[in-house]
């Protein structure tokens, strides 16, 4: 009961406050930067840090993706809430590639690629033709099995 | 229908108006160029409802099936394998992503949100009806398929084998596809209404708790559909294409597909699960005229739910050729699951203690999910621990489980908030007799055919199977007879609340003493819900005879 | 109590299994106390709080201390039961270094299972009683399962990849193989039989070879001649590494056309390419090399058994 | 949405609204006031961008986990991109992007001539994004950079086939029935195509409503009182902005 919902709270005079941020000194500001990062970045990736440029290459990104939605999108400025909603969907993305990563780093069970097809069985009625199926050398595939 | 309600707080007798949103204008377009929030739910339930129907029917026929190993009935064959496999397929795509996903939320949650907001409708009436029609022409896409041989990928649509067999499997997921965007529009208009229209004095604390339900699924809705669109889109350039991601033969890995496609059916478990508590949270106080027990409790637990329904897809998986630190890690994940959900099921319990129970028949089926998702919940613990999953996953104990998550509970957390809103929507009451028979065959029907499922998968029968060993018949065959019966106590459901369309209008604007917003409005509300803004003064599921006097 | 557990489990194949079984059964009554607990009540209070007219209702908003309790006690159940399963997948999960090694190739809709001799077999597994047995499992088209559910064990196989599975069976007799991954129109009959036997008995199977090759002998389908066998020992053997079908000379003689030959030998002698030529050079290859190609061919003594010998020797024979 | 509006009079909305807001024509019946319906309108904008950045999102994990899989390739496959024209696009769509915020000013101070001047400079630059990628990609065209099946690069970079991982498995291939393996290479290209293709209708559509904004701009309908959709259209913009500044980095940096 004692939380009154946002659009009573809303002060008559918040609009005019969307005008005091902003302006385009700030913006002209936030695009110098942007244009620096980016000669920053390409200059980077000239030089050869091994894992290093991927690192670097996409902690230069956030900078700028951050630039953007702070000054461009005015999150600064804006309500909590979209701000909110903004991480969460960045959040979330987290979530989904670190698990992906979580299993794809841990694996070792990789058949080698060099499948070809081998038509050395009798097929089973109603499957594919004999060049649509792949077939695995088992033999390769003991000896990968050994190696991991 | 009932004495005593006459002394209550929250009964609000005035003349039934003469304008309601349903005859308020008239004709074809009024209805399908409607941005009204009513209209729209009624549209959804008509759809859903029918799509319900389509898939119990394939339901039906699956189950006739496997009534005999020789798949016979009066001497010929019911189903060949591969129409079997269409058919299984239908049942599943049908049943998840034209009915139960939209079920409560579109249908129920457009009809209700704003009602028990005090909002005159939705934050984007027009976006509203667009998801409505997105609805629609994927149903219409899904039924073309349908029409041109189906698929028979399951509703998994795993790889290689969907991206390898024949049929319209690209138009299917294109279905899918446009479902889903129906799907996240729906789930971004009500996190918007529930954000900015919600009553004078109205705070996130007097939500009624199935504000609460489906703010939990919006969330789900709006983050976890957009992978399942681009999974989809993968799938389809995949097949036309061969761009390589999903398919082995081509350098693909399918079981990224298999993230892909759980990192959204995992949460959208819950965009099933979470609605249905929704409305067990609103007939449990309401029936039982006492306040919610835990009310921070409940909604907390929701969107818990809903968050931690993201980091625990991989129990999917467990023998599915992930790494074997991931199945340790989202086993141990899957677990988290289990807390909030039974922080629920004790306070329900509690608020049923020392209450004044009403045993209407919204209550039963309340009382059936309580005891409905005990056993589907019960039975996530055999499969969320690993060393029992390996034995029991991809069987018909998995099947077992998810109908009596998906059916057993949100299903008839379904048809319970039907009822319990039926003379808000329709202006008119249903047999109360009636529908005690339905609900009563409803849980006998329903528990003989996946109780049974129980035994069949822990005793080593797979899910998908045509063909089956001798030894199972028996229980196949007591499953079916299950199947008659819920289907002839859904067949009773239909008929008793078609019928009662046909009464003039009888129900009171409150006929069960409830205490949420949409209450306080005529049976059925006018075109903009309320005469007058109105202002909430008592908290939600507030009984206190003390504010009577007053 | 075992009556409920022979209910609802199948036949114990395995000690693993009995450990399966007796975590079920452990889950089984921890749920019918959990399920007395929550969902009995509420059916109680229906009918003890049932309603009378005018009766007023406590309001009860919350109570901290239970709430801590009902969501703490599951918590800490909830780790135990994890650690639990976590301990008896550990030993699901982690083959034991001395299993004897099995490799399972699935495909719509058959399994095929190759023995360390190269012994082969189709739908029809043996292994000794009492040993670890480690299958290899890759696909050659889409997803399938390897259940065996008396041994309580399954791995989904996948294409491209290969999976791991072990079990150690104590059951003598015939159990059930069956597939769990949907694969197809054949899905529900992808059955194999696993027969376990004793020492004695395996050895006799595998002398023979397992018995797929007796498909390729019996003459009962056009599509399974001894050429075929031997080309499937040609290709799977490692023969096609150094031999050529197409008359093109790799590190060994082509095998076009050469049955019927007379080749002439590095030390200037002559043979003709025969029955008893093609053993003696599978056999002892270096006894008698072609002009023109070094001794670096392995003897295949003991690798090769006679069905295999005699499906590579048709098979040559129908390279005309 | 005419018939609602003449039904919020009948309705008895409070009339102290009414009269504070003077029958803004943007004013949707079932908001209380304009300041609600505009903050409504921006949760609803920013939770569709958070729906865009899981839906790419998706694109961005198949990419990594694809990257993992076959890291050679991928190394091998990025030096294909042209790396000037990867930077020229960033440069240019930095440029629209601060070009669209001064348009949301320009709104919000109700200028209409800087807004029609900004928003066509941002169509402009979108545009020239466009040409920019045609020149790209009809290059990878030419020397067969296609994605999964069409690939048909018959350059000498790419080894007869790999085996991976790399080097291990070497001796069991069978030196006969080699064909050439472009798995890993092709997948690149998929993602290449899907991912900058999908971008590139994100600035495809982001021109058709760029478009339809200026000429509302055009008529004057956008003022200090109301300029929602200039806003709206600005947080699309930038969104498809800030998944380039992911995208560039990504394919033409790391090599």
């Amino acid at each position: 009961m004692s939380h009154p919902a946002e659009l009573t709270a809303i002060p008559a005079h918040a609009h005019e406050h969307e005008h005091d941020h902003g302006g385009t000194g700030v913006y002209a500001k936030t695009l110098i930067g942007l244009l620096i990062l980016t000669a920053i970045t390409v200059a980077a990736a000239s030089f050869d840090f091994g894992q290093g440029n991927v690192v670097i290459a996409l902690f230069v990104a956030t900078i700028k993706a951050s630039l953007v939605v702070l000054f461009f999108m005015h999150l600064r400025w804006d309500k909590p809430v979209n701000a909110i909603i903004a991480m969460a969907g960045f959040l979330f993305l987290g979530v989904f590639i670190m698990f992906c990563l979580l299993d794809f780093n841990a694996r070792n069970n990789y058949l080698p690629s060099n499948l070809h097809p081998v038509p050395d069985m009798p097929l089973a009625p109603g499957t594919a033709p004999a060049g649509e199926v792949l077939h695995t050398n088992p033999a390769a595939a003991a000896e990968g099995g050994e190696k991991k | 229908m009932d004495q005593g309600i006459a002394t209550s707080p929250h009964i609000g007798d005035r003349p039934r108006p003469k304008k309601n949103y349903l005859n308020e204008t008239k004709g074809f377009w009024s209805w399908a160029a409607t941005l009204d929030h009513k209209r729209i739910g009624i549209m959804y339930l008509v759809g859903v409802l029918t799509s319900f129907l389509m898939g119990g029917i394939f339901a039906l026929l699956v189950r006739l099936t496997l009534l005999t190993p020789s798949h016979k009935l009066f001497g010929k064959v019911l189903l060949t394998a591969e129409q079997y496999n269409r058919v299984f397929t239908l049942h599943g795509a049908i049943m998840v992503f034209l009915f139960i996903i939209p079920a409560i939320p579109a249908s129920l949650g457009n009809f209700v949100l704003p009602l028990m907001l005090g909002a005159k409708d939705v934050a984007f009436p027009r976006l509203n009806l667009f998801s409505f029609y997105l609805w629609l022409t994927g149903a219409i896409m899904a039924i073309a398929a349908m029409v041109f041989g189906a698929v028979d990928t399951g509703w998994t649509f795993y790889t290689p084998y969907s991206t390898t067999t024949d049929g319209p499997v690209t138009l299917m997921t294109a279905a899918v596809f446009v479902l889903g965007f129906s799907s996240i529009f729906t789930g971004l208009n009500f996190i918007a209404t529930v954000h900015k229209l919600r009553a004078p004095g109205m705070g996130w604390f007097d939500l009624p708790l199935f504000i609460w339900g489906i703010y939990a699924t919006a969330i789900i809705q709006v983050l976890a559909t957009p992978v399942l669109g681009i999974t989809l889109v993968l799938l389809m350039l995949e097949r036309s294409f061969g761009i390589g991601i999903f398919d082995p033969r081509i350098g693909g890995d399918p079981v990224l597909f298999q993230h892909f496609f759980w990192f959204y059916s995992h949460p959208a478990v819950y965009i099933m699960i979470l609605p249905g508590m929704a409305i067990i949270s609103e007939l449990i106080p309401t029936f039982s005229q006492k306040t919610i027990f835990g009310y921070r409790a409940i909604a907390y637990s929701s969107v818990s739910l809903a968050l931690v329904s993201f980091i625990v897809w991989g129990h999917h998986m467990f023998v599915a050729g992930q790494s074997q630190l991931a199945t340790v890690v989202f086993s141990a994940l899957t677990f988290l699951v289990a807390i909030p959900s039974g922080v629920k099921m004790f306070n329900w319990m509690l608020t049923m203690h020392k209450g004044n129970i009403k045993l209407d028949t919204p209550m039963l089926y309340a009382i059936s999910f309580l005891t409905m998702f005990a056993i589907g919940g019960l039975t996530g613990i055999f499969l969320g621990t690993l060393a029992t999953d390996v034995h029991l996953t991809d069987t018909y104990f998995v099947v077992a489980h998810f109908h009596y998550v998906m059916v057993g509970s949100t299903v008839t957390a379904f048809i319970g908030g039907l009822h319990y809103w039926w003379p808000k929507m329709t202006g008119r009451m249903y047999s109360e007799a009636w529908g005690r028979v339905g609900c009563a065959l409803w849980n006998i029907g329903f528990n003989m055919t996946f109780l049974t499922q129980f035994f069949l998968g822990s005793k080593g029968m797979p899910r998908r199977y045509y063909n089956y060993l001798d030894q199972f018949q028996p229980l196949h065959a007591f499953s079916t007879v299950g199947s008659w019966i819920l289907g002839l106590g859904l067949f009773i459901t239909a008929a008793y609340l078609l019928a009662s369309l046909r009464k003039p209008m009888d129900a009171p604007d409150n006929p069960w003493n409830g205490t949420t917003l949409e209450w306080k409005t005529s049976s059925p509300p006018i075109m903009h819900n309320f005469e007058e803004q109105p202002v909430l003064e008592r908290e939600p599921y507030d009984y206190r005879p003390v504010l009577v006097a007053k | 109590m075992e009556w409920l557990t022979r209910l609802m489990m199948p036949p114990v194949g395995s000690e693993f299994a009995k450990e399966i079984d007796f975590m079920y059964m452990g889950l089984f009554w921890l749920s019918v106390a959990l399920f007395c607990i929550v969902a009995l009540p509420p059916i109680y209070f229906a009918w003890r709080y049932r309603y009378k007219p005018g009766r007023v209702t406590p309001h009860i908003t919350h109570n901290t201390p239970l709430e801590i309790v009902w969501t703490v006690v599951p918590l800490l159940l909830c780790v135990a039961i994890f650690f639990w399963g976590l301990k008896g997948w550990m030993e699901y999960a982690v083959a034991p270094g001395d299993a004897m090694e099995v490799q399972i190739t699935a495909k719509k809709w058959l399994w095929q299972f190759e023995y360390p001799d190269g012994s082969r077999t189709i739908n029809d597994l043996h292994v000794p009683v009492n040993k670890n047995v480690k299958f290899i499992m890759t696909s050659e088209d889409v997803i399938h399962d390897f259940f065996v559910p008396d041994m309580r064990v399954k791995h989904d196989i996948i294409p491209g990849r290969y999976t791991e599975v072990w079990f150690n069976p104590t059951a003598m007799g015939k159990h059930v193989i069956t597939c769990a991954e949907y694969c197809g129109k054949g899905h529900s009959d992808m059955h194999g039989v696993l027969t376990v036997e004793n020492d004695a008995d395996f050895a006799k199977f595998l002398e023979t070879g397992g018995t797929e090759w007796e498909d390729y002998f019996n003459g009962k389908d056009p599509k399974k001649t001894p050429a075929d066998w031997g080309r499937v020992q040609y290709e799977t053997k490692g023969c096609n590494s150094c031999h050529t079908l197409d008359g093109t000379k790799s590190k060994g003689p082509s095998w076009k056309g050469i049955w019927g030959k007379m080749e002439t030998l590095n030390n200037g002698s002559k043979v003709l390419v025969d029955e008893a030529y093609v053993r003696e050079s599978m056999m002892s290859p270096s006894a008698k090399v072609v002009n023109g190609f070094e001794p670096i061919m392995p003897s295949f003594q003991g690798l090769l058994k006679e069905n295999q010998i005699k499906g590579l020797i048709a098979f040559i024979q129908s390279l005309q | 949405m005419s018939t609602t509006s003449v039904d919020l009079q009948t309705h008895g909305h409070p009339a102290a609204h009414a009269g504070e807001h003077a029958h803004d024509p943007h004013h949707q019946h079932h908001f209380t006031t304009m300041e609600q319906q505009f903050d409504t309108s921006k949760i609803g904008m920013w939770l569709f961008l958070a729906t865009e950045v899981l839906l790419f999102g998706g694109l961005f994990v198949g990419f990594g986990m694809m990257q993992a899989r076959y890291p050679r390739e991928f190394v091998e496959a990025h030096t294909h991109l042209v790396r000037w024209q990867g930077a020229l696009n960033t440069v240019v769509l930095l440029i629209s992007s601060f070009t669209m915020v001064l348009a949301v000013q320009a709104a919000k101070k109700s200028e209409k001539g800087k807004q029609v001047l900004f928003l066509g400079l941002t169509i402009l630059c979108a545009c020239i994004f466009l040409v920019v990628k045609y020149f790209e990609y009809s290059h990878k065209y030419e020397e067969g950079w296609l994605p999964g099946r069409f690939y048909s690069y018959k350059g000498d970079s790419i080894p007869a086939c790999h085996a991976a991982p790399p080097g291990e498995a070497a001796a069991a291939a069978p030196a006969a029935n080699a064909a050439p393996c472009t798995n890993g290479y092709a997948t690149f290209f998929s993602f290449y195509f899907m991912m900058t293709g999908l971008h590139g209708f994100h600035i495809l559509a982001g021109i058709a409503v760029l478009t339809w904004i200026l000429f509302r701009a055009k008529r004057g309908e956008f003022s200090a009182s109301y300029y929602t959709p200039v806003d709206l259209v600005g947080l699309y913009w930038h969104l498809v902005d800030l998944i380039w500044i992911y995208l560039f980095p990504l394919y033409y940096l790391i090599q």
